[in-house]
């Protein structure tokens, strides 16, 4: 199992911000994704999540094998800590969500309402929803936002644990993660030169 | 699959979650009808069949808008979208949650509303059984409007805009049974019609949602 | 000749119809106003309708065109999620708010006609409900054009939202219809053939629809290349954004 | 003027309302499109100029 | 003060900010109304008054989560609750942005809906009248409405659910002075409380509005 | 001009999260509070803004004198950079917001709308908004989240400009935020031990 990008290029609005990126991943490795704001993390990562289509060049894994992680946690306010990560290994067909609470220290929360969590316990939720996926390739997006140092040290514990069961994990920060393994990746340097996407250049320029 | 519809149905019915608020808009809806149209009982009996079905309408219509949306704006729907769901299960099992949550409960209180307005003795058996027929074409179609205007804020307002021309047909024949059925005429021919539509659009428009999803998710 | 899908890329469609344009406008004044006058100053009055039967030649027209430019946006929004040629979105998204303004003129033109023939403004006949129908379907699309911001992803759903629509604007034609029987005239041009007077209306009436459809057409082109400078200009913006 | 007898308003305010529209219409594109036309200009020169 | 007005207005005026879909929205349920009730004019003409009014009374309804629910969302409202204008204002200032966007079209499209609904001629002008009158009023409680039920997500519904009773007298008066206007009888009565109503609700309510809106931010 | 908080209890969702908390700051000074996730500094700097009342304690500082910024900027997506700012200086009497643009890197973007922001343009935004409401006491909510290193130089080169012409600022984070001054208060010591607050305490204990 390993990750293969080559050659690409993603857009957002409608103007292509990154181009020419190539990269390679095998199992039990991570890639931070560094880069200034507005450089264009947030879009590579849609992309490798397949949440939208890249307008040049390939990846080689498919969007089902992806757990993502962005801004924006996807949980219920109304529903418990347990019943939010509970319905997200139904869906993934995880039965246990106990590893996942341990590992970022939910369980003394479980019976809170999300909607009573403060920003950090939040955040914890949302990267505990990775744990019941149960899928190989972690594409996180500023993960370790609003999380407490001890936090952050979970959370690095759990990617390392992930990565030596064979797992894989492409992270976008501007924060310093803690783990001790992971390639460093500057999009800077892709930045895209031709502005727009390829039939859009032929039609309207 | 049937975890999103378990999550779905225990959303609404959690405080907040907008299960009964639906209801509760159709009865004040419904009690407001006779203070701006008058208490004339033999005008309202008139048009009591037909002041329900646009009733239970626009009660559907009006929580349309938390069938996709609130997933949007958490960000539920992207992890849905990458979850081990195909988009045309997911937006027919959005579609049956909203039935089950919202339009099954109208159906079932429609009689008591019924006395309200005056509906003649003849007219409660067509009434229910044109909804029952006739309400799961408009959740399925209201998904359709919801994923279309899905990423747009506030879209409730365009939402119903979209979706009240795509309702025309489905009101026509409902109403149009109900009322036969409260002069006791025949309704076989519009209850037909209806019972086609709702079959055709529950077959065919998820479809239809999911490929309008899958645009608005990119 | 060249494939007619050479007229998809914006350049070649921008160049063509600036040379096609002029010409185009003129031919759709000439035959207005020939049209127009013809009908309003040199016909007689009909036997029953008197001098009413003037407004035929405004809303019969409009009325035609109301219904072929919602089909035309059809074509076009199939073409775009076929072809995906952006010219043709664009077209599509050019040419609504024309097919409206037509449905609108139809509407108030036989609503304004209702009032001395039927004694009334407005009645729930099934050709005059289905336009109205109609006018809501165009509302929703250009509602729905202007509430997207991204223009591929506004062009995908508006076509997709003309496709379903189409199908429900067929469906309710059927069912208002069923619904009620009306007071409208029935659908051909030959309503007078009977009578000797017919083509006194007729001809002028024919040289009105051909006006309105070489106006539609004129007017959609415009329209269209507005949009595609619109949306080059939107891309260089974004271009001298990145720079 | 041809004689348009008991009908004269509903004739005249048809073609009125109708013949305003179009123009309307027209005229709107019409400015559009030269607005449009205009602005792209500008955006073409400032880009040729940049490069 | 000014500022915000102008912001609220030029934000309704942009694309996707809800302008003109309230009027849409009017339009379409008072089209749909023929749908349920049968094409027949003479009973069309009796219920036309009372059902322009309850449509225009929806129309404002739907409309009314726009008021603060979005800059609750994004935050906008804390900020504008520690700048330097009192609460009161702002609610107030809100309200009037609400009617000049939503209201005051309605009002202006509602003769041409009449046509549609065969409104007897006499019935026009109170018609509008009584909207100009009461809809200010509507747009005050609805500012209320939507003060308490800020901070509730997709709280539409529980809006609708808590405005609507507080709309009842409204309605009452406004329909009555539509309906006798209609049949041609006097209608002074009516048209003095609807007034009263207006002008009490327009000077007393946003103290209540901005009291309840402190509360909810806290 | 300076800020007394004696102590200062305050409560979230019914709960004392704090209590006894005194601090004093005068002109030209800045606190950092810090804390672990969920310990209450949210919930403080609410207080202090004056958004939510105090369950025991006072502040010296009327709430008029504070300009608040948290996680959500309050940005209107279909206005612009420059619009958005426009509003918030008439609303605050201001009248230029050029200075605020520089500060904060945004006159390349002024024209764009605001909703084509990546996640720390649109924070830039946010904190330019500070420098258009003159106020004296600025309370930040982790305001240097999703910011790179060079927009966070840039955030505390204008929180020391602020404090130079004699302003304040109260700052919760968990991150370094490169400012020279700037004493550091951890919430964690103040942890609140009565459990709900006094006139509930009266009621039902
Ligand atoms: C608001 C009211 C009305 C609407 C929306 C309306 C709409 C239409 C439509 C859609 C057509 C179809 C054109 C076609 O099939 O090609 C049409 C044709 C026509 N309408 Fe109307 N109409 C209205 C009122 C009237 C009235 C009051 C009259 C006259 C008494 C009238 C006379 C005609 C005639 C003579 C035609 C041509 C029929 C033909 O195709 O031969 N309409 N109208
Ligand atoms: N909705 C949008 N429409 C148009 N352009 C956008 C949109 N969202 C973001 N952009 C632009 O696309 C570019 C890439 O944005 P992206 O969000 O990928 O950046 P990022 O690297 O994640 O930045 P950050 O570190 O600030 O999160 C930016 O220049 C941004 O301004
Ligand atoms: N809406 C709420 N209802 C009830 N309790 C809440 C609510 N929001 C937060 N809490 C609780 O109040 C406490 C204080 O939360 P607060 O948000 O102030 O923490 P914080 O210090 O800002 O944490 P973080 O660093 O994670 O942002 C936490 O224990 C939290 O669980
Ligand atoms: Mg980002
Ligand atoms: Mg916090």
């Amino acid at each position: 199992m390993e990750l293969v990008v080559s050659e690409l290029g993603v857009a957002r609005g409608g103007v292509r911000v990154l181009e020419g990126l190539s990269f390679w991943l095998s199992a039990g490795q991570a890639l931070i994704v560094r880069g200034p704001n507005g450089s264009g993390k947030t879009t590579l990562l849609r992309v490798l999540a397949g949440l939208q289509p890249a307008v040049a060049g390939t990846v080689s894994m498919a969007p089902d094998c992806v757990a993502y992680a962005a801004h924006a946690d996807g949980l219920k306010v109304q529903l418990s800590v347990a019943e939010n990560l509970m319905f997200w290994a139904r869906l993934h067909a995880v039965h246990d969500i106990g590893p996942a609470l341990e590992a970022f220290d939910l369980i003394d929360l479980q019976d809170r309402r999300a909607g009573a969590l403060s920003a950090g316990q939040k955040r914890r939720l949302g990267l505990a929803r990775l744990l019941v996926t149960a899928r190989p390739l972690w594409v996180l997006d500023e993960p370790t936002v609003s999380l407490d140092s001890l936090a952050v040290a979970r959370f690095a514990a759990a990617v390392e644990a992930h990565l030596r069961s064979g797992g894989m994990a492409v992270i976008a920060t501007h924060l310093d993660l803690g783990l001790s393994a992971g390639r460093v990746l500057d999009v800077a340097q892709f930045r895209a030169t031709r502005p727009v996407d390829g039939s859009l250049d032929e039609a309207f320029l | 699959m049937i975890a999103v519809l378990i999550r779905d149905v225990q959303l609404a019915l959690r405080a907040g979650g907008g299960f009964g608020l639906g209801l509760a808009f159709f009865l004040i809806v419904m009690a407001l009808v006779p203070f701006s149209i008058g208490p004339d009982s033999a005008l309202l009996s008139r048009i009591a069949p037909g002041v329900l079905w646009l009733g239970a309408l626009l009660a559907c219509l009006l929580s349309l808008d938390r069938i996709l949306a609130l997933d949007w704006e958490d960000g539920s729907l992207d992890l849905l979208a990458t979850a081990p769901i195909p988009l045309e299960g997911l937006v027919s099992v959005k579609a049956l949650a909203h039935w089950l949550t919202t339009a099954l409960p109208l159906v079932l209180v429609t009689p008591v509303l019924g006395v309200l307005l005056s509906l003649p003795a003849q007219g409660y058996l067509w009434l229910v059984i044109s909804l029952l027929v006739g309400t799961p074409a408009l959740s399925v179609i209201g998904t359709f409007g919801a994923a279309l205007t899905v990423g747009i804020k506030r879209g409730g307002l365009l939402l119903s805009l979209l979706v009240l021309p795509l309702y025309v047909p489905v009101l026509i024949f409902g109403a149009d049974v109900a009322r036969r059925g409260a002069e006791a005429q025949p309704v076989q021919v519009p209850l037909l019609l209806l019972g086609a539509i709702t079959c055709g659009t529950v077959a065919l428009l998820p479809f239809a949602s999911a490929a309008v999803l899958r645009v608005n998710l990119r | 000749m060249a494939s007619i899908w050479e007229y998809a890329n914006p350049r070649k469609f921008l160049e063509t119809s600036d040379r096609v344009l002029p010409g185009l406008a003129l031919l759709a004044a000439i035959l207005l106003v020939v049209g127009l006058v013809w009908g309003f100053f040199f016909t007689p009055d009909d036997y029953r309708q008197g001098s009413t039967v003037k407004i035929i030649y405004l809303h019969v027209p409009s009325a035609l065109i109301a219904i072929n430019g919602w089909l035309m946006m059809l074509v076009a929004s199939l073409i775009w999620l076929i072809r995906r040629h952006h010219v043709s979105a664009l077209a599509a998204r050019a040419a609504a708010p024309v097919g409206a303004t037509m449905t609108v003129i139809a509407l108030l033109t036989g609503a304004i006609w209702g009032q001395p023939m039927w004694g009334t403004w407005w009645a729930w006949d099934p050709r005059l409900t289905s336009f109205l129908i109609l006018f809501l379907f165009y509302l929703g699309y250009i509602a729905l054009w202007a509430a997207i911001e991204d223009d591929d992803t506004a062009a995908d759903l508006t076509s997709i939202l003309c496709l379903v629509g189409s199908v429900f604007a067929l469906l309710s034609r059927y069912a208002v219809n069923f619904w009620n029987q009306g007071l409208h005239q029935g659908a051909s041009l030959s309503m007078d053939k009977a009578d000797n007077v017919a083509n006194v209306f007729y001809v002028p009436l024919l040289v009105c629809m051909a006006g309105f459809v070489m106006l539609f057409l004129a007017l959609v082109l415009l329209r269209t290349q507005t949009e595609i400078r619109a949306r080059r200009m939107r891309a260089l913006l974004a271009r001298e954004r990145m720079s | 003027m041809p004689e348009l007898g008991k009908y004269a308003a509903a004739v005249l305010t048809s073609y009125a309302v109708s013949l305003l529209l179009l123009a309307g219409l027209a005229a709107f594109s019409l400015w559009r499109a030269r607005r449009v036309r205009a602005a792209l200009r500008k955006v073409e020169d400032r880009a040729r100029r940049h490069g």
